[in-house]
């Protein structure tokens, strides 16, 4: 088991994850949101209703799809494709578990180990915006290309937000590398090192420019439906609007699973360091390689817990608050969130130096 | 990886001398402003290459840095020139660079 | 009689020419004010004067005044007075004087006119004392812009072009000199840019197309666009046709006296070995030589009667080129007597006619006849004006002539000799003015227009003829201001010579 | 620099297609019907260029490239682009066909003189050490801040005045509407 | 000898100029002509004071001159011109002459001009040109007799053109000014080698050069004293109205009687002669331009004669007549006698005034009227003029014992002594036909029927115009008496008073005559002029239009041998129209072309270049590309 063939065999075991993760979210919007309400969901499907997902995507596949006439036939396929792309191509760059050894040569559970992985995932996020504006205009209906010029235009101007509280991390930790930075967040027992702890006010500004780049409730003037239908993707049916539907909620399970490594501590189990847990582990009879991949184990389970919170957060938040007007939205994010980031920057600029003296 | 007979260097120098030819072309034959930006873009793509290619080969950070700042640079060229078409567009009802003659003054 | 009166000399008229401004609403204050003006001015000409006789340096232009100017361009505002230039500033003065009578209840000439007026004063003065190249060219470029705005503003019709010409061709002519100037800024053993420093200057070079002979080629054709030597003189006639009265007269007077003077000055004093080259001086003679024959031809030619003066200065100033080159103390001294001859009879020339013109508007010759029966005293002036430029004896004009031609003679016999042909042609052209305008039939428009004097311009007129009459007989006394300087420039020529 | 034998080995098929592939979109770019297409062909190249860096082991350039090229300039150029809603581009100026062939070939003599000039010691072997490093982030970032120091702040003033000047551009584009509701 | 009382003869008159010409200004004749007559006999008074004194002086011939140092006019270098008046025995007389004849003109003019509107103007100009004239004999320094010399000219040319109404006069005037000028050139080239080759212009001194050996072989160039006494020469015929210059004295008639009588018979145009007189030792020094001096005179003289014979006009005749007799005087010096030459001078004035004062008379009684063919029997309307009218014809032809008889006689002695017996029968034509022309305007005038109602109606004039007749009538019989041939006794006062005038510097007088050749000449001239004399009278009392000359002569000569027209054809048109030409080629089309030219360049340059900024930002790019490319291409290959 060399470390490529590693990576090889863990590249389809993290998009079953995500694309098996998107129906039991749809499931515990659907219930939560009617929970949320003093309805009851979807039941009837499958026990309590749990193969409601599954009915929905057997839908989705066998309908029908027109093509809207005059609109580039090849812009007008391309535009789903290239929205489920950028989430999932984005998850190789997240540690999803502690790194264990096999025969004492140690693999970490990453697809991607470079250490400008926090760079480029927000560099893949940035590709997001294509998707939605290709599809605008394939879709030759005004409305259409009103939703998705919206939406650029809103996910750019909070794409710059999250650029700068990328930066403003960067200097608190010191490295663009994902998985260092977890080992950081996990290094002393205390939770001190946390993201969420040593720069609140980012979390804060990344948590809602996050809602904004998913095009979350709060924000998602583009599909409006009372103004504009389904914005971008109205004229798409069938297969397409099911990997736009995917695409969105893995950009959601992909936002959550960053703000978990960034501020959560990734896959730490919290007040217990990754040697900790596996001396936990060797405590309960395991040995060797065994006890580190339970450790790992354990770990990936954290984090998936720490994900799902997020993604709770992202539907509790869906069903609660109401929607902004356009240039209020347009408008938090420049004039509200990219002040606050830069002051944040510029603190936290001051701190290192001050902490860390001149390099 | 299988590797082709053709050295590195000259194949990105070829590659990056071809971006720069073809955006120039662009840029001087093109009627419409944004295809003309665009093929900007594209020279300072071939260049950037070029200097990639040799940072590399010399090994030293300059060229790098060297491609950093052009594409700060690009970026903010860009941004201004898109808003300088917008309005010389709603000036003008077009794109196309022949209307704007009348701005020789 | 300490040094700052020769300084205020040039100051004074510029402090004045800013006082007049003041006097913007009321144009009879200001030109009374400007008259009263001149008084101080006489002043301190009268104690610059005491100074330069007191003053017995030998040496070639005593520096009287001298401060700290511009320790950057190696230069110092230092102002020098010797036989050369206090005649010419006495003459600016007087005539300036005159002129201020003339405009005492003019309608056209405002407190600005008379203000630049002022200006033009202290720059041409300024110019004529400056002992520093800079300084020298700084007042010589000054010289230029009120002169331009007299000319363009109060000329008459196509003033704008007459002077935009004359603006160019002078100014193309300053720019030689300016690279010459800066030339012998560059030389490394150069310690400062006074007149003495570059006479010492020692290793240009000499002989032909030596780097000497460039600078004095810098110098030369600044002052030839000046004069006017003859291939350069065709900016005169329009700047004189077009200027105002006061204008042409002071340019007449003063500003082309100025190319003499430079010559004089700058260029045969400063760099002898390159004047005495037979090349340069032939050229110069036979350009002078030219500008005689003709400049008279050219006053034949002309219907306009201020053209015809202004070509008649052409011919007298190349009397007096002819006098600088000749190389001897006759000649030079002649040539500095008869710029004040000449300054003299053209000025009077200028006026009168500048007289005659505000009434009748008119400068066609055949527009006019009979002036000997409508004003009688005005004519018998004119005639003498004119026969002042003819070079009558018994009137200065024959005195600087004859000594020109007497040093000419002696080392070129033939440039005299055609040169005499120039005083026949200056009779024939002038008295064919005179007959056009004194004698014959009162022609109509001067039955229209009565020209009756009032009592300023006849004061205008009448120190102008004096200062002639006197001039005529008691010349001995301006040769002898201009003995000392002259002497010791010759005695440097023939120096050179005799090497 | 130290004397090094040539570390540039040869040119692998990954970097051959992509390059091609990018050529092919640059030329997309020039000869695309529409405006649309053009811009996402520009966008298709700047993206290849991105993976040509990696492919050259310039990760961080790559990166970059990706972020700002791709991410942000071909977006922008989309977004323009639509809003404009261009009538498709007519064809290139008639006639100039030759005028094309002739600039295309005096821009690449001049680019390769350029190149031949420019820098001496073209084909000199490079470094010895892995040259990996010298493209990261830190050899750069390094690099910004020593020697390219004044380079730095200088872009660093001029990006903030096209921010100014573009916010400038914008208000004023939007200033028409204003006006049509009566505000200054 | 110092003598202060010089400068007050040149003073009076200068006064009375200025008193007339600025001050009074008044319209009367009378009182305006009193004060200038005043002005002009007070100078006769004191210039006979000065010759009393200088006669009473008789010291050595070098200081026998008074001298009156005023101030030095101009020095500079090698010309030192110091204004000093002198007076030698020549120019005492020459002074008298000039103030006496100057005196009875003024007289004369005082009711000539009675009826004119601006009397002021002509009697200031007369007493101007008495001084310039004054001016002119009493200079010491050749530079102050050019002053004098020019100042003549200038008078010459207001009198002339004294009624300025009618352009022909003012034509005229500015025709004697040029001629005069053309001669100053000649005069300055003079001076100009008097100051750089003998170092003075000062005439005692000049004249001494002549004997101090040291000065002679110190390498003076001959050409030195050939153009000094060659532009000498020029001088005078331009002054002294000699062939080549003689055109401006018929013209000048045009001014008033007294002025032709004053200046262009008695005083300026005698000046020339008298210049040569008292610079004759230098003069000598060149014989070549001596004989040409014989040749211009002989030549003048016949050629006036000739025209003279044919003219109308009776002023015209005289003007002629004046011309010939010049042309006697420049023969006498070149046939190498100074002497004769004055003599002539003197006698000259007196006889050549008379008649021109009787002329003026006949005019003024004619109403101005001054044709011949108006004339006639004047003889019994006007008896005193008619008399000295006769006075003056019968001395002009050299009718025995009066002064032409003796001058004329002297010069042709001394020629027939000089050149020999060709050039005395020359001159003895010239003198025969003198006598004819002068007996045809008499008989003319005064004899037949009156032709024209002017004619009956002409009055004498009145006592103060006859007087001065009178005066001068006694004179021109008398004045002949001051020099005596040799046969009559030894009484040469003249040749005395000229030789002395040379500072001792003596110059070989001609042989001497004898007796027998002296009578000999005596009785021929006499005998032929006067059987001439009475043919013509004769002729003419019947026969006003009788042509002397043969039929192509005569019309010829009545147009004055067109040498007006050949003038102006040859001289004046041609060098006006080149100076035009010239001057419109070099002052308008190349300079002011050249500089208009620039102008008009730099506004095309400028919009030339403007065509290249089309405004589509592409065609910039493009030539960026292009150009660019060009220049490393070619550096490319330079470095190559």
């Amino acid at each position: 088991m060399t470390p490529l063939l590693w990576s090889l065999f863990l590249v389809p075991l993290v998009g079953v994850a995500v694309l098996t993760g998107v129906p039991v979210i749809l499931m515990v919007e659907r219930r939560g949101s009617a929970w949320l309400q003093r309805r009851t969901g979807p039941n009837r499907v499958g026990p309590f209703g749990l193969l409601q997902p599954m009915a929905d995507a057997i839908k989705m596949v066998f309908k029908e799809e027109n093509q809207p006439a005059r609109a580039s036939k090849f812009l007008f396929i391309f535009a789903p494709v290239l929205a489920i792309l950028p989430p999932i191509v984005g998850f190789s760059m997240i540690p999803i578990a502690q790194p264990f050894t096999i025969n004492g040569e140690s693999f970490a559970v990453q697809i991607v180990k470079s250490d400008l992985s926090f760079l480029f995932l927000l560099a893949i996020t940035s590709l997001h915006v294509f998707a939605v504006l290709i599809a605008g205009w394939a879709s030759n209906n005004k409305f259409s290309l009103m939703g998705a010029l919206r939406a650029g235009s809103q996910m750019i101007s909070y794409e710059v937000a999250i650029g700068l509280c990328l930066v403003s991390l960067v200097v608190s930790y010191g490295t663009l590398n994902l998985s260092e930075i977890v080992t950081l967040q996990g290094a002393g027992s205390r939770l001190a090192f946390w993201g969420f702890f040593m720069q609140p006010l980012v979390f804060l500004i990344m948590w809602v420019s996050v809602f904004a780049e998913c095009n979350r409730l709060p924000f998602d003037l583009p599909e409006g439906e009372t103004e504009l239908v389904a914005g971008y993707h109205t004229e798409y049916s069938g297969l397409k609007f099911g990997l736009f539907f995917l695409g969105e909620y893995a950009a959601m399970y992909l936002a959550s699973a960053l703000m978990a490594t960034v501020f959560l501590g990734g896959y730490n189990i919290p007040f217990v360091s990754p040697d900790q847990l596996v001396s936990f582990v060797e405590g309960l009879g395991l040995y060797g390689d065994q006890a580190t991949w339970v450790a790992s184990a354990l770990s990936a389970v954290s984090f998936a817990a720490k994900v799902f919170f997020f993604m709770f957060v992202f539907v509790w938040v869906r069903w609660t608050l109401p929607r902004f007007r356009y240039d209020q939205l347009v408008g938090l994010g420049w004039k509200v969130l990219l002040p606050l980031a830069t002051i944040n920057l510029i603190g936290t600029m001051i701190f290192s130096f001050l902490q860390k003296g001149a390099y | 990886m299988i590797s082709l007979p053709v050295g590195e260097l000259e194949f990105h120098v070829f590659v990056s001398i071809a971006l720069f030819a073809i955006g120039a072309y662009g840029f001087l034959c093109k009627r419409s402003g944004l295809i003309a930006l665009m093929c900007l873009e594209l020279m300072l793509n071939g260049v950037n290459l070029f200097l990639m290619t040799f940072s590399k080969h010399h090994s030293s950070p300059d060229g790098a840095s060297l491609f950093l700042f052009i594409v700060l640079v690009a970026a903010a060229e860009a941004a201004i020139a898109l808003s300088i078409f917008v309005i010389l567009s709603r000036r003008f009802g077009s794109v196309v660079l022949d209307d704007y003659r009348r701005l020789k003054g | 009689m300490d040094p700052i009166n020769t300084a205020m000399l040039i100051f004074w008229p510029a402090i004045f020419a800013f006082l007049l401004f003041t006097f913007r609403k009321n144009k009879k204050a200001a030109q009374w004010a400007n008259m009263v003006f001149h008084l101080p001015w006489f002043w301190f000409l009268y104690q610059s004067c005491l100074l330069w006789r007191s003053s017995t340096a030998d040496g070639m232009f005593p520096i009287v005044f001298n401060s700290d100017f511009f320790p950057l361009l190696k230069s110092n505002f230092a102002l020098g007075l010797d036989g050369l230039n206090l005649p010419l500033i006495g003459l600016n003065v007087f005539l300036s004087f005159c002129l201020s009578l003339y405009a005492l209840g003019k309608e056209k000439l405002s407190s600005s006119y008379l203000a630049l007026f002022a200006l033009l004063n202290a720059a041409s003065v300024g110019s004529l004392m400056a002992a520093d190249a800079f300084v020298f060219y700084i007042f010589w470029e000054a010289m230029l812009i009120p002169m331009f705005f007299l000319i363009g503003i109060w000329g008459s019709k196509n003033r704008v072009y007459a002077a935009l010409k004359f603006f160019a061709f002078t100014m193309l002519g300053s720019l030689a000199m300016l690279a010459a100037i800066l030339y012998l800024w560059v030389q490394p053993d150069i310690q400062s840019m006074g007149w003495h420093s570059i006479a010492q200057l020692g290793l240009l070079g000499d002989g032909l197309w030596s780097p000497r002979f460039w600078v004095f080629c810098g110098f030369l054709i600044a002052f030839l666009v000046k004069i006017p030597a003859w291939p350069l003189h065709v900016w005169l006639p329009d700047a004189h046709t077009e200027a105002p009265t006061g204008a042409s007269v002071i340019l007449a007077g003063v500003l082309l006296k100025l190319g003499v003077y430079g010559i004089a000055r700058w260029c045969l004093a400063l760099f002898p070995s390159i004047a005495v080259l037979d090349v340069v001086s032939f050229t110069m003679k036979v350009l002078a030589l030219a500008g005689i024959i003709l400049g008279s031809y050219g006053a034949l030619r002309q219907t306009d009667i201020k053209r015809t003066i202004a070509y008649s200065s052409v011919a007298h100033l190349g009397f007096m080129l002819l006098g600088l080159f000749s190389f001897q103390l006759a000649g030079f001294q002649g040539a500095m007597f008869q710029n004040i001859a000449h300054g003299l009879s053209t000025g009077a020339l200028f006026l009168i006619f500048g007289i005659i013109y505000d009434r009748t508007h008119t400068r066609e010759l055949s527009d006019y006849g009979g002036l000997g029966i409508v004003n009688p005293r005005l004519s018998m002036l004119f005639v003498l004006s004119v026969m002042a430029s003819i070079g009558l004896p018994g009137l200065p004009g024959f005195i600087g002539e004859f000594l020109i031609l007497n040093g000419t003679f002696v080392l070129s016999p033939w440039f005299a000799f055609f040169a005499c042909f120039g005083i026949l042609l200056g009779a024939v052209y002038m008295l064919r003015i005179v007959r056009g305008m004194i004698y014959g039939e009162t022609s109509s428009v001067l039955k229209s227009h009565p020209i009756k004097l009032s009592f300023s311009e006849w004061g205008s007129i009448i120190p102008m003829i004096i200062a002639m009459i006197v001039l005529g007989f008691w010349g001995q006394g301006l040769i002898a201001v201009t003995a000392r300087a002259s002497a010791t420039i010759i005695y440097n020529l023939q120096g050179e010579i005799l090497r | 620099m130290s004397e090094g034998i040539v570390v540039m080995g040869q040119v692998n098929l990954f970097q051959v297609v992509v390059g091609i592939l990018a050529l092919a979109a640059a030329i997309g770019v020039v000869h695309s019907k529409s405006a649309v297409s053009s811009a996402l062909s520009l966008m298709a190249t700047l993206f290849l260029t991105a993976f040509l860096y990696f492919a050259k082991g310039a990760y961080f350039a790559g990166v970059v490239q990706v972020l700002i090229y791709a991410g942000a300039i071909a977006v922008l150029f989309v977004f323009i682009v639509m809003l404009l809603d261009l009538k498709p581009s007519r064809v290139a100026i008639p006639g100039q066909k030759g005028v094309a062939l002739l600039a295309f070939a005096a821009t690449a003599m001049f680019v390769v003189v350029v190149a031949l000039l420019a820098v001496p010691g073209l084909f000199e072997p490079g470094l010895q050490e892995s040259n990996l490093t010298a493209l990261s982030a830190k050899a750069i970032s390094y690099n910004f801040v020593s020697t390219y120091m004044l380079p730095f702040q200088a872009t660093g003033f001029l990006i903030l005045a096209a921010i100014v000047g573009v916010i400038m551009l914008a208000k004023s584009v939007r200033s028409p509407s204003n006006e049509s509701r009566g505000e200054p | 000898m110092i003598f202060e009382g010089l400068r007050w003869i040149l003073l009076a008159p200068l006064l009375g100029a200025v008193l007339n010409g600025v001050i009074l200004q008044n319209k009367s004749a009378k009182i305006s002509g009193l004060v200038a007559t005043l002005a002009s006999l007070v100078a006769f008074g004191f210039s006979v004071v000065a010759c009393s004194q200088l006669s009473g002086l008789n010291s050595a011939p070098e200081q026998n001159f008074l001298i009156d140092p005023l101030f030095t006019w101009m020095s500079s270098g090698h010309v030192y011109v110091p204004f000093n008046l002198e007076l030698t025995s020549i120019t005492s007389v020459m002074l008298l002459v000039i103030t006496g004849i100057g005196s009875l003109i003024h007289i004369y003019s005082i009711s000539y001009l009675s009826e004119e509107e601006s009397p002021w103007r002509f009697f200031s100009y007369l007493n101007l040109f008495l001084a310039a004239m004054l001016v002119l004999v009493l200079a010491s320094n050749l530079a102050v007799v050019f002053l004098g010399w020019e100042g003549v000219g200038l008078c010459s040319y207001l009198l002339i053109g004294y009624w300025y109404k009618k352009p022909e006069n003012t034509a005229a005037g500015m025709k004697a000014f040029i001629t005069n000028r053309v001669g100053d050139i000649g005069f300055l080239i003079a001076l100009f080698v008097a100051f750089s080759f003998f170092q003075t212009g000062d005439i005692s001194r000049l004249a001494e050069r002549v004997n101090d050996y040291a000065f002679l072989s110190s390498g003076v160039p001959t050409w030195a004293w050939y153009t000094f006494a060659g532009s000498l020469l020029w001088a005078a015929t331009a002054k002294s109205a000699q062939i080549p210059l003689y055109i401006w004295l018929p013209d000048a008639m045009a001014g008033p009687t007294p002025v032709s009588a004053l200046i262009h018979a008695a005083t300026m145009v005698t000046s020339g002669i008298f210049l040569i007189c008292r610079v004759w030792p230098l003069f000598a020094m060149s014989p070549v331009i001596v004989d040409a001096a014989f040749w211009i005179g002989m030549s003048t003289a016949w050629l006036a004669a000739l025209i003279a014979v044919s003219q109308t006009d009776v002023k015209k005749v005289l003007a002629y007549s004046t011309v010939s007799q010049l042309g006697f005087m420049f023969v006498a010096l070149g046939a190498g006698s100074p002497a004769a030459a004055f003599f002539h001078v003197i006698t000259h004035a007196c006889f050549k005034a008379l008649l021109f004062l009787a002329a003026g008379s006949v005019i003024h009684g004619m109403h101005h009227k001054q044709e011949m063919s108006l004339m006639g029997g004047l003889k019994d309307k006007m008896k005193i003029t008619h008399v000295c009218f006769l006075i003056g014809t019968l001395a002009i032809i050299g009718f025995p014992l009066t002064a032409g008889f003796f001058s004329k006689d002297m010069i042709l002695a001394k020629v027939f002594a000089a050149q020999g017996v060709f050039g005395y029968i020359l001159l003895l034509g010239a003198a025969l036909l003198t006598a004819a022309y002068m007996f045809r305007a008499y008989t003319l005038c005064f004899w037949g029927g009156a032709r024209s109602e002017y004619a009956q109606k002409a009055h004498e004039s009145d006592p103060l115009m006859y007087m001065p007749l009178v005066v001068l009538a006694f004179l021109s019989l008398f004045i002949g008496w001051l020099e005596l041939p040799e046969v009559f006794g030894h009484f040469t006062k003249i040749t005395d008073w000229v030789h002395s005038s040379w500072y001792g510097v003596g110059v070989g007088e001609q042989a001497h005559l004898s007796h027998l050749a002296e009578w000999l000449l005596m009785l021929i001239t006499s005998v032929l002029s006067l059987t001439v004399a009475y043919y013509s009278f004769k002729i003419y009392q019947r026969n006003p239009e009788f042509k002397i000359l043969p039929e192509p002569l005569h019309k010829w000569s009545t147009n004055k041998f067109y040498v007006d027209e050949a003038f102006e054809l040859l001289l004046i048109k041609p060098s006006m129209k080149a100076g035009r030409f010239i001057n419109r080629i070099s002052d308008e089309t190349t300079f002011n072309g050249l500089a208009n030219g620039s102008f008009r360049f730099t506004r095309l340059s400028g919009r030339l270049l403007a065509l290249f900024h089309t405004g589509s930002v592409q065609t910039y790019a493009w030539h960026f590309v292009f150009w660019s490319s060009l220049i490393v291409g070619a550096i490319f290959l330079w470095t190559l």
